[in-house]
């Protein structure tokens, strides 16, 4: 527990002022060591992938295959159902063995789940991957091939890009930004990414340029990157800017990153496209040019499976669907682990099995030890006001947290509930250890039951 | 400045709620949210500004004449209660959901020994009728801020985690009792 | 002396007038029926009948006609006293209790995972979706108990909520915060319950629960009244309508689910007015009645399971109910 | 898998808990209470190691008997001990200290519900409480003397504010109080409570805080500096019967009560900006109370009143919220 808090990560070596960022925030230690070093490795094919049928935020997808049915790798295999939802790939070739229902990372609860059994070809569909020049595409070709590669924000929120990239014809989109700054402590995969295959990344970047028809782009990355901010640098065209952030968290949450490099403040309850902005995951950059150059959906991402609890952390290029065991296993198997992790410490999903596959927006596993995490009790909120400080969206946690102890969630609409963004900023430095974004998530399911209701009526 | 410390004197030292206990009842019902505190206060400034004129002028020139200073109280009671209800109709037609709030503390007003409080203490203190009025608005004012900063810490409460056994009034009496205490600080800054 | 009471007189004369004058003038309608209904309600302002609390119910009946009395607190005589205020008669109040249909005490289930957060049953639940392995059985946070406006409601020492069904006003608050479902109303008038509501099959409640229904079927078989029916992803679930209290279920059911909610009822035979005719010697299920023709009968009481059906059949009505 | 843990994110967390903070806040009041003992010697020892059992063992019984968790080990408890010692003269007698330390704990604290509910400060409630209905001993202040001087050697004396306040009282001039050296009660030799002699003492204590990031700057500096501005503005009025602000900073509880009581998190405003207003109003008050009044120092008064201030102040100073229109 001691040594979680850190001033400013070693490796800095700006003065602060110069560098941008947004008022609040927190430092915690960013422990990225334990991965950070470690180039991208593959997992070796497994004998079944279980591709979950809502890996997105929306509407659910539904399978078009059937048990028995033999696809091929990169094949759909899921359809969405309405605009706000995404589609899903075979990650390899052999059969459809059944359709089951599975423990989902995020609810926790079972969801339908199709369960791949491998044929060990691994091979493609007929034509893939195929070689074309994407700016020779239209603007409305390229959000089509986005939409039916089921590409969805990788850095974890899972928003279907394609709706990203159709702002309402109103709203004049003038800048987009790339989210580089991978603001989450022991998450490294969006950081080798940037060091191993940056051309992916622009490229990627200039297609969305080219779809939002914006002719400058901005990459933020945080300061404790200093490789990936020299390596971007080198190969970014004129049009496209690396600019240098301030390590702080949540430098990553879009709005404040938003207001880190463009000083516009994107109104509550409003999204990045009313004050003309766009904001995409590096790894989403990535997916999109796979997608439009090479016809590749979003079938593999870059996972950190990171953590003192697991033996040889390592960053892995993981098919999407594949068992979290066989993941485990690769890195060397779980050591005495309290908490695993989908996602970074701060804002992810604890899971309570390893009977989990991967999906579109794990960018980590994490597997804490229990002196690395947090198992003690709350007590009564002491008022210290520290909350209230480390809130970047300026807010006041410590009435949120006491209103969602008595569930109140009316008044704490009153209390800007709403405009939470449960970074955990707050939580991580309540001295009295309250769970306040356990709180503010209790009191939105509250007013969501509550709304919900009151429609129904 | 005589006024001015008379006003000091009335709201802070000589607390009709803190310091002299009067006016109790309002203070421990109407004090749960601070903005029917604050309708509270002002129905309260207004029928003690209105109460004491009434009766400093009853006193000053019925019953000092006639000699039927032992009717005070009875006659005061009469006028402040007259008062009371016209204030609630007023209310009640001007603004009904301050009117809904107030509840069965509206009428108490009537037997809000702080107003009868304040009628007494003018004749006693054989006050001009400038000086009863001004006195009238302190003591007022004095109770409203009592009544104000009362019920934001009993909004507070809500939140809190107090015990069974002291939840509500047993904790309100606490805290007033403890603020009390603060507002003896006052004592001797007027004589 | 004569003074003083024009004085005081003369005071109150002037006073009435203004009071007069500005009733008129600042006249606002107030219903007086508001008033009586409001007295005749709890006023524990616990919000069941759906409104902001008993004074805005009170209004609520009082301007609209169609109206409801949806009130769940209120007993016989004030329900009467307000149907006549308001000149239209009201439905009575709600006839059932609470029931918790879980069994599954920490001590005979699994847990998926140590939970850690704030003591909540709601809050546990949109984590990871709660740490009981059985997605139907009780989290055991108590937050039924918590908002129980009537402290109709206690957790047990077994990890469970318990309803204590003499305070209980069927006012569905612990119902509705349940994250789970697992509490139902149910009709006052019913002795037994069913401590389950899983789906899942028997396969699978054997892995999570010891005590939980695991759809065999014994219970639906032996109901001389059609009472109960079960299905294979549907627990048993007994007919409060049907139910005749025999408690035959409670003895075949493999589990223990199917429990009695209160203390059973049990006849005795009133001595002076049995004829000795021997009816309910026969009728009764579970042969707790014997003795000798033409003399009063007794009845068993370590065997009687208080279904009343030879009070249905005595001709001489010679059998009461009891409470043991 | 039985064990693993699930909580909602984050998953990890900050070490600076409570038991952290009142640690801390303990040792930055060490040089204070240990030029108390200095001064006023084992009585003053006496006194400290009194208060801070009894309110650790009332702390443990009073959760006890209302069903709590007992909670003694953050140090909460030992802190308010400290702090009410800190306020009484080193002479109170062991029973006034218990009974203090019973009102700190259980009226100020316990009954609403232990710490982080409690709306006043619970060691001034205690002293306020204390020093109302047991004026004499409140008010018997032993005068400081070497730490190894003998005991009966101990003279009782007033307080450099009592003093001024006698004089003006019956002199209607500041003259004739008692000259005192302003370095006295900068490093200590004065009359007073045991813990609030040294300003020197209590400053190296405050800035410990607000370099540890415990306290911030706003409440001790607001506070002194309204306290400084008041005083200061009526002795360029009337130097004769005002005494100097320099004066008025140091002596008295105005550094024991700017620094450590009214920097209680518990019971002071949210924000930065309440917390200014909250320290002009503390300000305020104990200059009233200290020239006008009929006690000779307010800040304990002050800063009461203003904790019943602070759930107004905080509904007045919200930060904007990120992107408010």
């Amino acid at each position: 527990m001691r040594n979680v808090y850190r001033k400013v990560p070693d490796r800095c070596h700006r003065k602060d002022s110069l560098m941008k960022t947004f008022k609040g925030g927190i430092h915690p230690n960013d422990k990225k060591e334990l991965v950070e070093d470690n180039p991208i490795a593959a997992l070796p094919l497994s004998d079944h992938y279980y591709v979950l049928t809502q890996q997105h935020i929306g509407a659910p997808a539904k399978p078009i295959v059937k048990p028995g049915d033999e696809v091929k790798k990169a094949q759909a295999i899921t359809e969405p159902l309405g605009f706000v939802s995404a589609a899903s790939h075979s990650p390899t070739s052999g059969r459809v063995k059944e359709i089951i229902q599975r423990v989902h990372p995020v609810t926790g609860l079972l969801a339908p789940c199709i369960v791949i059994e491998s044929d060990g070809k691994d091979e493609y569909m007929p034509g893939l991957p195929l070689e074309r020049d994407p700016f020779s595409l239209q603007k409305d070709e390229l959000i089509g091939i986005i939409k039916s590669s089921g590409i969805v924000g990788m850095g974890g929120a899972t928003f279907p890009t394609h709706v990203k990239l159709s702002p309402p014809k109103d709203k004049k989109i003038d800048t987009f930004i790339v989210n580089g700054a991978e603001c989450e402590p022991y998450l490294a995969s969006d950081y080798r990414l940037m060091l191993e295959e940056p051309q992916r990344i622009i490229d990627g970047a200039r297609i969305v340029m080219r779809i939002l028809g914006v002719d400058k782009a901005i990459i933020g990355i945080e300061d404790n990157k200093p490789d990936a901010i020299k390596k971007m640098k080198e190969i970014a065209p004129p049009e496209v800017q690396v600019e240098v952030l301030k390590v702080k968290y949540p430098q990553g949450a879009e709005k404040q990153l938003i207001n880190a490099l463009t000083g516009r403040d994107v109104p509550s309850g409003g999204l990045p496209m009313d004050v003309g902005a766009v904001v995409q995951n590096t790894g989403t950059c990535a997916a999109i040019w796979d997608a439009c150059a090479n016809g590749i959906p979003l079938i593999e991402r870059i996972t950190s499976i990171t953590g003192r609890g697991i033996k040889h952390p390592k960053n892995l290029r993981l098919r999407v669907g594949t068992p979290v065991k066989d993941v485990f296993e690769f890195c060397g198997g779980v050591v005495d682990a309290a908490k695993i992790i989908f996602g970074g410490p701060m804002m992810g999903i604890a899971q309570f099995t390893d009977e989990i596959p991967i999906m579109k927006g794990t960018s980590g596993i994490l597997l804490l030890t229990e002196d690395d995490t947090n198992l003690s009790t709350y007590s009564a909120c002491i008022s210290c006001g520290r909350c209230v400080e480390a809130c970047p969206m300026g807010l006041i946690p410590s009435d949120l947290s006491k209103q969602g102890e008595k569930g109140m969630w009316e008044k704490a609409v009153g209390t800007n509930l709403l405009d939470c963004v449960e970074c955990g900023s707050c939580t991580f430095v309540c001295p009295a250890n309250r769970p306040i974004v356990h709180f503010v998530k209790f009191l939105k399911s509250l007013q969501r039951a509550a709304s919900a209701k009151a429609k129904g009526a | 400045m005589y006024y001015v410390l008379l006003i000091v004197s009335a709201a802070l030292v000589n607390n009709f709620v803190l310091s002299r206990f009067l006016g109790i009842c309002p203070f421990m019902g109407v004090s749960k949210n601070i903005d029917t505190a604050v309708g509270m206060s002002m129905a309260v400034i207004f029928v003690m500004t209105l109460a004491t004129f009434v009766t400093w002028l009853i006193n000053g020139y019925l019953l000092d004449p006639l000699g039927l200073q032992y009717l005070q109280t009875i006659a005061f009671i009469l006028v402040i209660a007259s008062l009371v209800q016209l204030v609630e109709m007023i209310i009640q037609r001007v603004s009904p959901p301050l009117y809904q709030a107030l509840g069965i503390f509206l009428p108490l007003i009537t037997t809000n020994c702080a107003v009868l409080g304040v009628a007494l203490l003018n004749i006693q203190l054989k006050y001009s009728l400038l000086d009863a009025c001004i006195f009238a608005i302190g003591a007022a004012l004095g109770f409203g801020l009592a009544l104000v900063i009362f019920a934001g810490m009993r909004e507070d409460f809500e939140l809190n985690n107090i015990p069974v056994a002291f939840k509500g009034t047993p904790i309100a009496l606490i805290t007033a009792g403890i603020l009390s205490l603060a507002f003896m600080g006052f004592s001797g800054l007027v004589k | 002396m004569m003074s003083s009471i024009l004085l005081i007189g003369g005071i109150g004369c002037v006073a009435a007038l203004i009071l007069g004058i500005s009733s008129v003038t600042f006249a606002v309608k107030m219903d007086p029926r508001e008033k009586a209904v409001l007295d005749q309600l709890p006023g524990a302002n616990c919000g069941a009948c759906g409104m902001a609390g008993c004074a805005a119910f009170a209004h609520e009946l009082t301007v609209n006609d169609q109206a409801e009395m949806t009130c769940p607190a209120v007993n016989e005589e004030a329900l009467a006293v307000i149907s006549e205020v308001l000149g239209r008669s009201l439905g009575g109040g709600t006839s059932v209790v609470a029931c918790v249909c879980c069994k599954g005490s920490p001590a005979e289930t699994v847990d998926r995972y140590n939970y850690i957060g704030p003591k909540d049953c709601r809050s546990a639940q949109i984590i990871a979706g709660g740490a009981k392995g059985c997605g139907f059985g009780c989290l055991g946070l108590g937050t039924c108990v918590d908002v129980c406006p009537f402290s109709a409601m206690y957790m047990g020492e077994d990890g469970l909520p318990h309803v204590i069904i003499e305070r209980c006003t069927g006012c569905g608050k612990c119902v509705e915060v349940c994250p789970r479902g697992i509490i139902k109303l149910i009709d006052k008038t019913g002795n037994y319950s069913v401590g389950c509501i899983s789906k899942d099959t028997a396969k699978v409640m054997k892995q999570l629960c010891k005590v939980g229904c695991i759809k065999c079927g014994l219970c639906v078989d032996i109901c001389p009244f059609e009472a109960i029916t079960v299905s294979k992803d549907n627990a048993a679930l007994i007919d409060q309508n049907r139910c005749r209290s025999c408690g035959l279920c409670v003895g075949v059911c493999p589990t223990g689910v199917i429990t009695p909610m209160r203390k059973p009822e049990k006849v005795s035979i009133i001595a002076e007015r049995c004829k000795g005719c021997a009816i309910c010697e026969q009728i009764c299920p579970v042969n707790a009645i014997s003795g000798e023709i033409k003399k009063p009968f007794v009845v068993d009481d370590s065997r009687c399971i208080g279904c009343g059906m030879c009070i249905e059949k005595c001709p001489t009505d010679a059998i009461e109910r009891i409470r043991s | 898998m039985k064990d693993i843990f699930i909580s909602s994110s984050p998953h990890i967390h900050t070490p600076e808990d409570i038991s952290w903070i009142m640690r801390q806040v303990i040792y930055a009041l060490v040089p204070g209470a240990l030029i108390g003992i200095y001064f006023f010697g084992i009585p003053a020892l006496m006194v400290i190691a009194v208060a801070v059992t009894s309110c650790v063992v009332i702390e443990a019984i009073s959760q006890k008997a209302l069903g709590q968790k007992i909670t003694i080990k953050d140090g909460s408890a030992a802190l308010t001990g400290l702090l009410l010692a800190m306020n009484l003269p080193s002479g109170a007698p062991w029973w006034l200290v218990v009974l203090g330390s019973l009102i700190a704990i259980v009226l100020g604290k316990q009954v609403y519900g232990g710490l982080g509910n409690n709306p006043f400060n619970p060691a001034l409630v205690a002293r306020v409480f204390l020093l109302i209905s047991f004026p004499v001993q409140m008010t018997t202040w032993p005068q400081p003397r070497s730490f190894f001087a003998p005991a009966a050697d101990t003279v009782t004396g007033a307080t450099p504010l009592g003093a001024l306040k006698t004089a003006i009282f019956e002199h209607k001039s500041i003259t004739a109080a008692p000259d005192i050296n302003i370095m006295d009660p900068f490093l200590g030799n004065i009359g007073g409570s045991l813990g609030e002699i040294s300003a020197l003492a209590l400053i190296l204590g405050g800035v410990y805080l607000i370099l540890r990031r415990i306290i911030t700057w706003h409440i001790p500096v607001v506070y002194i500096a309204t306290v400084a501005a008041f005083t200061g503005l009526l002795w360029l009025i009337n130097p004769g019967i005002y005494a100097d602000p320099a004066f008025h900073m140091i002596a008295g509880g105005l550094m024991l009560g700017a620094f450590f009581m009214a920097t209680d998190m518990v019971t002071t405003p949210i924000t930065n900006k309440g917390k200014v207003i909250f320290a002009i109003g503390c300000g305020l008050i104990t200059v009233i109370i200290r020239i006008w009044g009929g006690y000779p120092e307010g800040v304990s008064f002050a800063i009461l009143i203003m904790n019943a201030f602070v759930p107004l102040i905080n509904r007045f100073t919200k930060p904007q919220k990120f992107g408010a229109v």
